[in-house]
């Protein structure tokens, strides 16, 4: 029989996601697995992917990855899994709880922090800012916004940080709600978009206010790599997406195997710019 | 062990729609019909999939299922005036979060907050139904309005992050935990499927033997005729939108209980799956007629597709798209039938 | 004695419409006082004021001697004035019993319905007007006649004081209504004051002690109807004398068949029926309530699915799937219920009348021409002198016989060469009648094959030249109009399947 | 500055509107009050923050009500004849995604992309149409259908992943450059807005003057009347919802201009603000009655109110609940001025 190996991700229509999925194919063909890949449409639908857990434990599965959107409604699930000795691989943001035994993850918190250190060094560590958030309640944006928030309070009191608002990752309504911002804040001199959609809309907003201003983006992307290239955007974090994708299912292999696991495997994030975008390393970690 | 929890599964099903059908007034016979979608379905991913009828994924399906059942009651009520709601994902986390208010930040006993959820449920419907009734607002639009109001409102009041239900111990228990179970450990039926049944039965009583639900049915039917016979239709359609709402709120400690946690964000989307489900199970949304089996039926549809098609790792975005040909479908079979009797 | 109601200086006004001007009304206990007037006389809405539908504009009521001011239908219910209403107001998806008792359910316990006694209350109401209705019959499914009753059987239900008829014979046949004056002759025994409305002016001197008349809105007599010659209530309604023509022979010779039907089937209703039509000809069909005449009109118009039979047009076979097919083939058809299957009601004059045959007023296919469509309606308002404000009033805003004639104009637009009319003066006043017989007359001397369904025999045989008669889906026998009688044709009306074969 | 981009507006918003009463129709002055509460908008947000009446401001208003507005005029065709459109917020991205697919992927001219484009949703609204009048399935029930089909085509037909419109270099024209501009430099108002004045014009001669207009009405107001009256009924129904279907392609050409790529992720949710839209506009959801100019008014209203409350930087929460608020308000103040008129 084949190994099977589901992984329930908080999403699938961005590209983050499917660049993750991509990462986990990619793993799963070198190691002989089949795996399957969903996500609720929203990180809003908790229980749409407790659901989607609870299938995915009923095809008895070899192991399964799972990035949850909140770790304590997962649990009964989880402790299901683990009556079953179904290992359970962790991703993009940790469950709160031992049962997983792995977790292939970034930091969010400290890559939105050092978002927020490159913003000031390029508006020369004073003046306004706005950010823009896909999400107001999912880990991912609160992590993103709230790293970006504490970084410029705690090291650079002089950038002020005058609107933080949400599009969903909506590239239309993030373009709307940059250019808002601009027209609210004639001084504003920077704006971080904490997701692709955020980022790719932000850079439509800007460049139809005939602005300009210091763009940080979140994630990769061909519209966000060419604004990177081109000069409309300043730079972005980028996580590992692919690499988390193949961290999951690679661990679950190993744990299959009986090998043991470290219990975070930090896939790193990188800063890049137009500087670095062509740099192997960094490159490798971009995504379209 | 298949095969043992197959036939399981057909009596116990086939027990209870006997029993619905003598409790579910008379119509009920010709509705049974509706179950043709829904055991087409059944029997379709039996045959594609060795582990969709495996006791754990009908148990997976039946917990599933509680959420948008309850709400679909809620939503079957207000449809059968010729009405819509399309508040009841957003009241519903809105009931959540206040059930999260008393319980965990005031600290308050469990049963005033299944108190206060179910009794800001009704309030709500109240406020869509006055919005309605009285400054003569289309529901569609009161209660969309409605729905971003208590969308704001779920994140004003939660600040904006989950409200864990952590100082009430027991509160899981509303919906996980299985009263049947303790009797027969090898049905471990949660109790969310419990209150959605009971839910029902009680909403088919009120529908069939009430004042309140003659009234619904007579709205639906021709509202300027109940007036002109000298009915205050206000009062019961202000009467009908606080039911449908103190139902969303039951179906907020559900949620609640379930996720042992009050998700502000949730709850958008949900209402279009409600309306989906009364409509496949025969509802009319032109109003005057309904029943509640039929809803049950409807959601059963739904949740069904939704993990067969999971079972069967269909890619995500087939599922959309299967998803929306079979409500097509489902909706056609049904006129088809109704036609045809 | 004082009045049981007693209105003064009553006023009301519409946007654009002057519905009630300064007008006065008296009704005494055990009185069935008929209130006549012609089409948008403001008859309904005065009734609809008493009965706490509309509030007036000026004016007082007295109930009792005592002013009072009802501001529901409920407050006038709770205070004994019931109204059945011009147009039917019933619950089609509820059943008779649940109609009758809606907002007044027999409960257990206070919450749960009695439906047992629901249904043995209105089982003993329909009996008593000795009527053949199942109390737990859908409501929908019955035919017009049918729902009728049921509004009768509901406002008697109401042991009223007072009890206002907005025509309720309309829709019904000479047995029932008889089994309705009966009624009203116990409720006036018991001492209900009856309000009477309708446009049959042989009701008026079977039932009515007295008679108020208005015209335009405005209040012109009140007469005992005894002492007062028909002539003078109608030339008091219309302002003018009418004179009543007996059938004028048909001075033209028939033409060549325009349509003929054979074997048709549809459903239960429509058995075996085989009818020829001529040009030039008004072919009655006469029948009890039921008898099936409007579910031939519509299978040969093909708003119903046909199961089997044929249907020439000029001689050649019409294959008839659609109402459109059977347009395009010359064949109209004025539905009997104008609400439901006549009349955009939304919309204005003009829309309606040109709906059947909007192409002919379309430039490059697409274009509306305005002014032909204005032109055109403004010719039809003079000729069947529709009272409405404008051509783009709204339907629903326009009385009820005025909204019949709506539907005529529509099909007078479309010029077909076979005309099915379905009850085509219910609801209208005698002057308007008039017009409506001269126009069908008109039509048939032009050379239009028209069908008449009436339930009205005086109607039948003034305007027929030839009478079908049909009984339980069956054509139970046809009649030259000069030999037939009222007589004759309810025996055929009556003679059923079963005890034929006895 | 502010006063003089201000009294700008106004004139140009005053000539507009006068152009518009005569144009669309005769019952167009009556409501021409619809504009009350948006006036009342404008003039509450100009005093609440200096930045909201500049010009700049005011562009990005008008740019920002184009895709809603297109929307909502493709919505009121299908509102006034008692129906319902959920399917257009989706359609619009896949009609988006169907441009890219010629584009990009086949690398065909521009105006191939764009015939696309107004095809596919043409062609989806014309299934939509059939669903609705021949198999007789609630709009409500066929578009939410549709609704599902489309969202999970788009994610099929792109591979999941955004179509950007890189070998057509003057796509982005479509929506963002200013062929006023060209003229008045001062006054760059983007072709977006061209096009939905334009659409909303043309929209309007097709409701009031033609005999599609004219059966849309008759179909809202009474659709088995209509049949009787010998028209086909199903033949007209079906070019209605095709006709939206169109109108829809326009709106996904301007989004997929405006973002210079198919997103195909996007959509859902736009149809409920469309839908405000239309009914804010003063179109009866139960058919019969409605103007395209109302349902500009409408579109403004709602872009609006969301640029307002952004400008004055109100938390985002608090903005879903104001939204909701007015939105049922601006219906009332509907309601009210209908009645005393
Ligand atoms: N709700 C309304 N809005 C505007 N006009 C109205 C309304 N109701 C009635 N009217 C107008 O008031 C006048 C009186 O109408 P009403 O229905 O009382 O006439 P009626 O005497 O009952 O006629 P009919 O014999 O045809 O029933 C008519 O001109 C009609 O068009
Ligand atoms: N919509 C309907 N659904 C079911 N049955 C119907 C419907 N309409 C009519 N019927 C049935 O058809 C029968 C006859 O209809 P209808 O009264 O129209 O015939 P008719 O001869 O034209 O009588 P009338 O003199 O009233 O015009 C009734 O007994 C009724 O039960
Ligand atoms: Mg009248
Ligand atoms: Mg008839």
């Amino acid at each position: 029989d084949d190994i099977y190996i589901p992984l329930i991700s908080k999403g699938f229509q961005h590209q983050f996601w499917q660049a993750v999925k991509a990462g986990a194919e990619q793993a799963a063909k070198e190691g002989n697995a089949k795996i399957s890949f969903e996500g609720p449409e929203t990180e809003a639908m908790v229980d749409k992917q407790i659901d989607m857990l609870s299938a995915d434990l009923a095809k008895h599965p070899n192991a399964i990855g799972f990035a949850a959107l909140d770790s304590k409604a997962a649990i009964p699930l989880l402790k299901k899994a683990q009556a079953e000795h179904i290992p359970v691989i962790a991703f993009d943001s940790g469950v709160d709880s031992d049962i997983p035994l792995t977790t292939c993850t970034t930091d969010n918190l400290a890559a939105a922090g050092l978002a927020a250190d490159k913003m000031a060094e390029m508006i020369g560590d004073a003046g306004e800012v706005a950010v823009i958030v896909h999400d107001q309640t999912s880990r991912t944006g609160i992590d993103r916004r709230d790293g970006f928030l504490n970084e410029m309070k705690a090291k650079h009191p002089n950038v002020k940080i005058v609107s933080v608002q949400y599009g969903a990752g909506d590239h239309l309504k993030s373009a709307e709600i940059a250019k808002a911002m601009i027209q609210a804040n004639p001084n504003l001199k920077g704006i971080f978009g904490a997701n692709e959609g955020s980022a790719e809309g932000a850079a439509i907003g800007v460049k139809e206010s005939g602005k300009k201003l210091v763009l940080i983006g979140y994630d990769s992307g061909k519209e966000q790599k060419e604004a990177i290239i081109s000069g409309a955007m300043a730079g972005a974090i980028t996580q590992n997406p692919v690499g988390i994708g193949k961290c999951v299912v690679e661990s679950a292999l190993k744990a299959l195997k009986g090998e043991k696991l470290p219990k975070v495997i930090d896939t790193g994030f990188y800063w890049y710019d137009k500087s670095n975008i062509t740099d192997p390393k960094v490159a490798a970690v971009l995504y379209d | 062990m298949t095969m043992r929890s197959e036939a399981l599964t057909m009596t116990k099903d086939g027990r209870l729609s006997a029993m619905k059908a003598r409790f579910f007034g008379p119509t009920a016979r010709q509705k049974l019909l509706a179950f043709a979608s829904l055991v087409l379905l059944l029997i379709f991913f039996s045959f594609a999939s060795p582990v969709f009828m495996q006791i754990d994924n009908i148990l997976g399906i039946l917990q599933s299922t509680a959420v948008n059942g309850v709400l679909a009651i809620a939503c079957t009520f207000v449809i059968i005036t010729g009405g819509i709601d399309l508040s009841v994902g957003t009241l519903m986390t809105f009931c959540a979060v206040m059930a999260g208010v008393f319980l965990t930040y005031w600290e308050l006993p469990m049963w005033i907050g299944v108190v206060a959820a179910i009794a800001t449920g009704a309030l709500s419907g109240v406020v869509s139904g006055t919005l309605i009734a009285k400054m003569k607002i289309p529901p569609f639009i009161a209660t969309l309005g409605m729905m971003m109001l208590l969308k704001g409102l779920s994140l004003v009041v939660s600040g904006t992050r989950p409200i864990y239900f952590n100082n009430t111990e027991n509160f899981p228990m509303i919906s996980q935990d299985s009263l049947i179970g303790l009797a027969l450990p090898n049905l471990p039926i949660p109790n969310a499927v419990l209150i959605l049944f009971a839910l029902a039965a009680l909403a088919s009583v009120v529908l069939n033997r009430t004042a309140l639900g003659r009234y619904t049915f007579a709205l639906g039917s021709n509202e300027e005729a109940v007036r002109l016979s000298g009915v205050n239709v206000d009062r019961w359609k202000i009467a009908i939108y606080g039911l449908g709402g103190s139902i969303c709120g039951v179906a907020g400690l559900l949620i609640a209980s379930r996720l042992n946690s009050a998700q502000p964000a949730l709850g958008q989307g949900y209402e279009l799956e409600a309306i989906a489900a009364v409509v496949i199970g025969g509802t009319s949304l032109s109003g005057g007629a309904g029943t509640i089996l039929g809803t049950i039926i409807g959601a059963f549809i739904m949740s069904v597709l939704t993990n067969g098609l999971r079972i069967l790792s269909v890619a995500q975005e087939w599922q959309t798209v299967v998803t929306g040909v079979i409500i097509i479908l489902a909706v056609y079979a049904d006129i088809l039938r109704r036609r045809k009797v | 004695m004082t009045p049981l109601i007693a209105i003064r200086g009553l006023s009301k006004s519409f946007p654009g419409v002057r519905a009630l001007s300064d007008v006065q009304f008296e009704l005494m206990a055990g009185e069935v006082h008929a209130l006549m007037g012609e089409n948008g006389a403001g008859k309904s809405t005065l009734m609809k004021i008493l009965a706490g539908v509309y509030s007036r504009d000026a004016g007082e009521i007295l109930y009792d001697g005592e002013p009072v001011s009802f501001s529901s239908p409920r407050a006038a219910q709770a205070a004994g004035v019931g109204i059945i209403h011009q147009e039917l107001q019933l619950m089609n998806h509820l059943t008779v019993a649940q109609n009758i008792f809606i907002g007044r359910e027999p409960r257990r316990l206070g919450v749960f319905l009695d439906e047992e006694k629901l249904n043995r209350q209105a089982r003993d109401i329909l009996e008593h007007m000795n009527l053949q209705l199942n109390p737990r019959a859908v409501v929908g499914a019955l035919t017009v006649a049918k729902q009728q009753m049921v509004e009768i059987a509901k406002a008697l239900s109401f042991n009223s004081r007072v009890l206002i008829m907005d025509e309720p014979t309309a829709a019904l046949n000479n047995a029932e209504i008889a089994e309705l004056f009966k009624m009203i002759r116990e409720l006036k025994a018991r001492g209900v004051g009856i309000v009477y409305i309708s446009h049959k002016m042989d009701e008026l001197k079977q039932i009515s002690d007295r008679v108020t008349i208005l015209r335009d809105g405005e209040y012109v007599a009140t007469v005992p109807t005894q002492t007062t010659s028909m002539e003078s209530i109608i030339s008091m309604m219309v302002g003018r004398t009418l004179t009543e023509k007996p059938r004028a022979e048909n001075a033209t010779p028939l033409g060549d068949v325009a349509l003929e039907v054979s074997n048709l089937n549809c459903g239960p209703l429509v058995r075996d029926i085989s009818f020829t039509l001529r040009k030039g000809e008004i072919l009655g069909f006469a029948g009890l309530m039921g008898a099936g005449r409007t579910e031939v009109a519509r299978a040969v118009f093909g708003a119903d699915k046909v199961r089997s039979g044929e249907i020439f047009v000029d001689g050649a076979k019409a294959a008839i799937k659609s109402p459109q097919q059977a347009v395009a083939r010359g064949i109209g058809y004025l539905s009997e219920d104008r609400k439901r299957y006549g009349l955009a009601t939304s919309m204005d004059v003009e829309s309606n009348v040109v709906m059947s045959d909007l192409g002919k007023f379309l430039s490059l296919r697409f274009f509306l021409r305005k002014l032909a469509i204005r032109e055109t309606v403004t010719k039809f308002i003079n000729l069947l002198d529709i009272r409405t404000p404008s051509a783009t009033q709204e339907v629903r805003l326009l009385s009820g016989g005025n909204q019949q004639k709506i539907v005529v104009a529509k099909w007078l637009v479309r010029d077909c060469e076979i005309l099915f009319f379905d009850e085509p003066t219910r609801g209208i006043d005698v002057g308007a009648k008039n017009e409506i017989y001269k126009l069908l007359r008109n039509l048939a001397d032009r050379g239009k094959a028209i069908v008449m369904i009436s339930s009205e025999l005086p109607e039948i045989l003034r305007m027929s030249d030839r009478i079908v008669v049909m009984c339980e889906g069956r054509i139970t026998g046809e009649l030259l109009a000069k030999d037939a009688t009222q007589e004759r044709i309810m025996q055929l009306a009556t003679q059923r399947e079963t005890l034929n074969a006895a």
